[in-house]
């Protein structure tokens, strides 16, 4: 029997909140918000409460899918970069570097947002980019 | 002004029944209030009345058996406990408690039902639509 | 050390060997707290014990009891915290037969942030800390105050920061069902902000909190809009208390009164026509 | 007959004209071809009479040829012709929960001064039942066999007539009755209008019939303490009262209570006027014939000695250890025949019951006339030897007066008619009725009415002021006076009477209220138990299996009572007839994936009718025990309890689609002002 608190950050946002995960036997249970967190101040929003709900959830994808025959089928993480390169590449070489456009996200960190766009900018050569939270 | 849209939750045993001798006594009240059948008041539940606030009701209205006759025995004395609490919520949310009538008929009180539904008919017109005042911006 | 906060350890170091754990708070590191299991076997975590801020702790006796319902627990608990397990315990979601409860009194300062009226315990044997009156709530007093029209007004203002995140209904440890009818199209809408009215979402929530709302302020506390919702959580406990006589979180065995026959002058109490 | 949820739901909406009832008042024509237009609707008519055979072959068409699978008629009250409807569906092979009813005749053509009006509220109705019945399900309804032994409460004349009949045709009766002996008040009586027979002659044969027929379990002396169940299926807990004689024993030879020195007071049977013993039968032709040791006045258990009946008993059956016994019997159905009480004169100061020596009840009169009575039918006045040379007889007491009873007693005239020939007959003395309207509408009443009258009785319309024996002249002395305004002369009167007969209504039994409590069943405001319709179903009550017959139901005389009795032994009997009986289909159901086991409904539903599964810490609808008021679900916050056929989603689409309607004709309305 164990029952502790991890202090963690929310991944959804640049907020930055900071909430626990309610850790029960090892395993996950809920959020609680951080009351002394100086960005969140014991609040969060309908994101960050449920920020755990994709742990253990039956939906959440463990690798990646490539749609064979119309049907999305388990693959390695080589065999679908090497997918994405392909075709990224192609569509570039027929359409130009200006018919691909990249959506970042909130959920990635600085550092990997910051790689995202210099992935587009350097790789593709498209300055089309833009990120989730300003939809 | 628009005339008060109303919403009546009348239990199947007395109050309906009362609608019923109403009509049987060709008794004239308002058109406004439309009624809507349920087993008995204790069925009603508070959110089903704010649903109904919601959907742009001026009034609801909850009627069931006078205490001590309900068909189910007590289910009314559910409604006569948890009505007034729900007539409290609105009073504390700004919105007029009147809105909502909690009243008994019983199944032979035709008068009774007809004079209920035209005081409270009167009562919602004496007020603005809900609506209007359901805004968040004001004028 | 706090004095509080010593008398405190000292009485959970008392109880610790008899019981398989105790429900507290801990300091971590960086100096963040957060609700705990102290265990027998794991002593030393009790240098992080803290008090303040407090936490939604009935909750986590309910999650540790679902997965170990025999468990014998020993648990902090302030005035609110107590007579959340005891609305907890009458709605057949915890087991109060196996646990301790430690009282733990609060500060006039602790007191004033909540806008207390009962802080401190009655049902724990062991207390800690001396028990204070409780103190003059005035944001509910000056709401009470105002006119019909100055209270829309007033919530017209507040709800309108209202973002639905849900952080009162989570937080609130009287708000254990598996399914929310808060969740549910058709009592609260999806899809607009500032929320449509009238406010759904917290009509009903203050429906539900009828002779359950323990008086302990998560809700307000969580809020990021700072909404001062317990105003009306407050008020009709109040009414309850007033026209069934019931004081929520008070006796053990109590029924909740709307969910019983009418007694002896209630029907008079309510207001309702004859 | 069923239904899945996933199949196209096509809407059959028709409107009733009843002749001009509705059509009159509403534009059927234009409701119908405006329902056409609402969603899911495929057929849309209006017809004259919807209720007769060719409108519901009208339903059974569409149903079996345009494959209508929901069906709202718009016409009358539910209660009238729901199940006509419902019926029909069924006809046609359509769950008969897939029917709905829209109110536009009660509830809106006859009470709707405006056509336009009344036309759009029936709209906004149609559009409620249409948005309704599209949610609604198919629902099964739950058969239980009926335990074919009946309980009957009461044995007075109603309780027997229901009980000979059940007993007669084969099936078993408790009979229950709190007093010692069966009989009730026609035991008290001694001619029954209007054909003066005598009382006891007609009654104690079936008293005895009752008492002594081998399907018949009589139970005197008991009362009922508990109901459980439910139609077909009840548990009954019953007391029956120490009696103190061992009635295996007991011969009834009357020893006892010739031996018992301790004379009291009968102000049951005998209505105050005469005695009994402490040990005794009310009545020597009592059914059973065992006494009752009464308690209260008994030597031995007040004072410790005595026993004088014990010595004297031939056969030993005195038994003062005995003990109350609590026995539980299950029957199907339950006939409630509880009668009356009489109203109390003295809350009518004025009248002087109680003060005035002289003045008497209707009920202290008849057991002056009986010949078994305390004077041997002797009409004399309370001195007990002085013959009355003027009697008067004031009707309505306590009833038709709003400071008492609004309701007529029903019996009152004709039982006051019957005293003015008895005091005729007996004494020769004058005789003076005090009526308000004389009510003789049965057969062969009002006949009794006119031979009284020429028997030279007095008759005076007015109600009476008072009572009195303040003296205004010599000729009023030592009399009592009555006091009346003569409506049909225009004067107040003032008539000297030596005795004053007060014809007392009938009330609901003291104890109605808890008795309806017990068995589930309603009350009056006036107390008297509520049968299932007036008019077409009056021996009924709201809770199945649970019947009312007799003055417990409402005032009423011998002939109605016993036809009551009859009547609901009728009803039973069809329903043992039938085997097994179709429950409430509309009940409670748990959702377990949301239910979190917090026990509300179990605490809130009236009827014991949901447990906990204490292995899933689930709550469990009975469906058996559920009567499907619902009241769960107005208490259930996570809404994991439902009521099938009054559902969340059924009852706000209905709401909606009210609403929606006054909304569009709002905004129609704002835009023809602003055009």
């Amino acid at each position: 029997m164990e029952y502790k608190n991890v202090l963690t950050t929310c991944p959804f946002c640049g907020t930055g909140c900071g909430f626990f995960l309610q850790v029960l036997d090892g395993k996950i249970v809920g959020v609680l918000p951080d009351k002394k967190h100086p960005v969140s101040q014991g609040s969060l929003c309908v994101k960050g409460w449920n920020a755990h709900g994709f742990i253990y959830h039956e939906d959440r994808l463990k690798s990646p899918l490539i749609r064979r025959n119309g049907k999305l089928v388990e693959a390695s993480w080589d065999e679908a970069i090497e997918l994405v390169a392909t075709r990224l590449g192609e569509i570039k070489a027929k359409h130009g570097p200006d018919s691909i456009a990249l959506l970042a996200s909130a959920k990635a960190t600085n550092e990997e947002n910051y790689l995202f766009q210099k992935f587009g900018r350097a790789v593709i050569g498209t300055n089309n980019i833009d990120h989730c939270a300003r939809l | 002004m628009p005339e008060p849209k109303i919403i009546g939750f009348l239990c199947n045993w007395c109050s309906y029944r009362g609608a019923d001798t109403a009509g049987m006594a060709r008794l004239k009240y308002p058109p406004n209030v439309k009624i809507v059948r349920v087993p008995c008041s204790g069925r009603v539940s508070p959110e089903l009345v704010l649903r109904t606030f919601r959907e742009g009701a001026d009034g609801v209205m909850v009627l069931g058996c006078h205490i001590g006759d309900c068909h189910y025995s007590t289910g009314n004395h559910r409604a006569a406990k948890r009505m007034p609490v729900l007539k409290k919520v609105l009073e504390y949310s700004g919105i007029d408690p009147e809105r909502l009538c909690v009243n008994w008929v019983s199944a032979a009180e035709g008068e009774r039902f007809a004079k209920i539904i035209t005081d409270f008919t009167e009562t919602i017109r004496a007020l603005p639509p809900l609506t209007e005042e359901m805004t968040w911006t004001k004028g | 050390m706090d004095q509080r906060l010593e008398a405190l350890l000292q009485t959970i170091q008392k109880v610790l060997p008899d019981v398989d754990g105790i429900i507290g708070l801990k300091v971590n590191a960086a100096g963040h707290i957060a609700p705990h299991l102290f265990r027998k076997e794991a002593p030393a975590e009790l240098d992080g014990l803290a008090i303040w801020p407090k936490y939604p702790t009935p909750d986590t006796l309910r999650l540790i009891q679902k997965a170990h319902p025999g468990a014998k627990l020993g648990m902090v608990v302030r005035g609110c915290e107590e007579r959340g397990v005891v609305e907890m315990f009458k709605h057949a979601q915890v087991d109060l037969s196996n646990i301790s409860l430690i009282g733990l009194q609060c500060t006039r300062e602790e007191a004033e942030f909540c806008r207390c009226a009962k802080p401190y315990t009655a049902h724990a044997k062991l207390t800690v800390g001396e028990p204070i009156e409780g103190v003059p709530d005035p944001v509910t007093e000056g709401f009470l105050a105002k006119t019909r029209e100055e209270r829309l007004e007033y919530w017209k203002e507040q709800l309108v920061r209202c973002i639905k995140c849900y952080g009162c209904r989570n937080v609130c440890p009287q708000c254990f069902c598996n399914v929310c009818a808060l969740e549910d199209e058709k009592w609260v809408g999806t899809g607009w902000l500032p929320m449509p009215l009238p406010p759904m979402y917290h009509l009903v929530r203050s429906m539900h909190m009828t002779a359950k709302c323990v008086a302990c302020r998560e809700c307000e506390e969580v809020c990021p809009a700072d909404i001062p919702m317990a105003i009306q959580y407050r008020l009709i406990a109040g009414d309850v208390k007033e026209m069934f006589g019931y004081e929520t979180g008070v006796s053990m065995d109590e029924k909740p009164p709307q969910l019983l026959v009418l007694a002896e002058g209630e029907f008079e109490r309510t207001g309702l026509p004859h | 007959m069923t239904q899945t949820s996933h199949e196209e739901v096509r809407i059959g909406v028709y409107i009733c004209h009843c002749g001009s009832n509705i059509a009159g008042t509403v534009d059927v024509a234009e409701v119908s071809r405006w329902a056409g237009l609402l969603p899911n609707v495929v057929a849309s008519h209006d017809y004259k009479f919807m209720c007769s055979s060719l409108g519901q072959e009208l339903i059974e068409k569409d149903i079996q040829e345009n494959g209508v699978n929901r069906v709202v008629v718009a016409s009358c009250s539910p209660h009238l012709h729901e199940p006509t409807f419902r019926n029909a569906c069924a006809r046609a092979g359509l769950n008969p929960y897939l029917f709905e009813m829209a109110n536009i005749r009660e509830q809106d053509s006859w009470v709707t001064v405006d056509k336009g009006e009344a036309t759009k509220k029936a709209q906004a109705l149609v559009a409620a039942a249409v948005g309704r019945v599209a949610h609604q399900q198919p629902l099964n309804s739950l058969f239980v066999p009926i335990n074919p032994d009946v309980l009957v409460v009461g044995g007075g004349i109603t309780g027997i007539q229901a009980t000979l009949e059940i007993a007669n045709s084969g099936r078993h009766v408790y009979l229950i009755e709190r007093e010692p002996s069966i009989g009730g008040h026609m035991a008290q009586f001694d001619k029954t209008f209007p054909t003066l027979d005598c009382s006891a002659c007609i009654l104690t044969p079936k008293m005895f019939d009752a008492g002594n027929h081998k399907n018949v379990t009589m139970l005197t002396w008991s009362e009922v303490e508990k109901v459980e169940g439910y139609i077909g299926n009840f548990t009954v807990t019953i007391r029956k009262k120490a009696r103190y004689i061992d009635v295996d024993l007991c011969t009834g030879c009357g020893v006892c209570q010739e031996k018992c020195p301790k004379k009291v007071i009968d102000d049951v049977f005998e209505a105050g006027l005469g005695y009994r013993k402490a040990v005794y039968t009310p009545f020597p032709q009592a059914v059973p014939k065992y006494p009752v040791i009464d308690r209260v006045n008994c030597t031995f258990f007040q004072k410790g000695t005595c026993k004088a009946c014990e010595k004297f008993c031939p056969t030993g059956a005195i038994k003062f250890d005995q003990a109350d016994e609590v026995i539980t019997v299950t029957v199907g159905n339950i006939i409630l025949a509880t009668g009356f009480d009489l109203f109390d004169a003295r809350k009518i100061p004025q009248y002087g019951y109680g003060r005035l020596a002289n003045v008497f009840t209707s009920l202290e009169f008849e057991r002056l006339t009986n010949a078994a009575g305390p004077t041997g039918g002797k009409v004399v006045m309370r001195d007990g030897v002085t013959v009355p040379k003027t009697v008067g007889i004031i009707h309505c007491v306590g009833s038709r007066d709003k400071n008492y009873n609004n309701y007529c007693s029903a019996i009152c005239c004709m039982q006051s008619l019957k005293f003015a020939h008895l005091v005729k007959e007996k004494t020769g003395a004058e005789v003076y009725q005090f009526y308000i309207d004389m009510r003789t509408p049965a057969k062969a009443y009002d006949e009794f009415y006119q031979r009284i009258i020429h028997e030279d009785v007095h008759f005076v319309r007015g109600k009476v002021a008072e009572v009195t024996d303040a003296a205004r002249n010599p000729g009023e002395e030592g009399k009592l006076i009555i006091q009346v305004e003569d409506t049909l002369v225009g004067k107040q009167r003032r008539i000297p009477v030596d005795m004053v007969v007060l014809s007392a209504g009938l009330e609901a039994r003291a104890d109605a209220k808890e008795v309806a409590l017990k068995f589930g069943i309603s009350c009056s405001a006036d107390k008297w138990f509520i049968e299932k319709h007036p008019k077409l179903d009056p021996v009924a009550t709201m809770t199945d299996g649970v019947f009312v017959a007799g003055a417990c139901q409402g005032p009423k005389d011998i002939p109605a009572s016993v036809a009551q009795g009859a009547a609901a032994a009728a009803r039973v009997l069809s329903i043992i007839g039938q085997g097994e009986i179709e429950i409430e289909a509309s009940t409670a159901i748990v959702d377990e994936l949301a239910c979190v086991g917090c026990k509300e409904c179990i605490t809130t539903c009236p009827y014991q009718a949901i447990e906990f599964l204490e292995d899933k810490q689930k709550a469990h609808v009975i469906e058996a025990l559920c009567k499907g008021c619902g009241t769960c679900v107005g208490a259930c916050l996570s809404k994991s309890i439902s009521l099938r056929h009054f559902t969340d989603d059924q009852l706000v689409a209905e709401m909606i689609g009210a609403m929606w309607t006054m909304k569009q004709f709002e905004r129609a309305e704002l835009e023809a002002q602003n055009a």
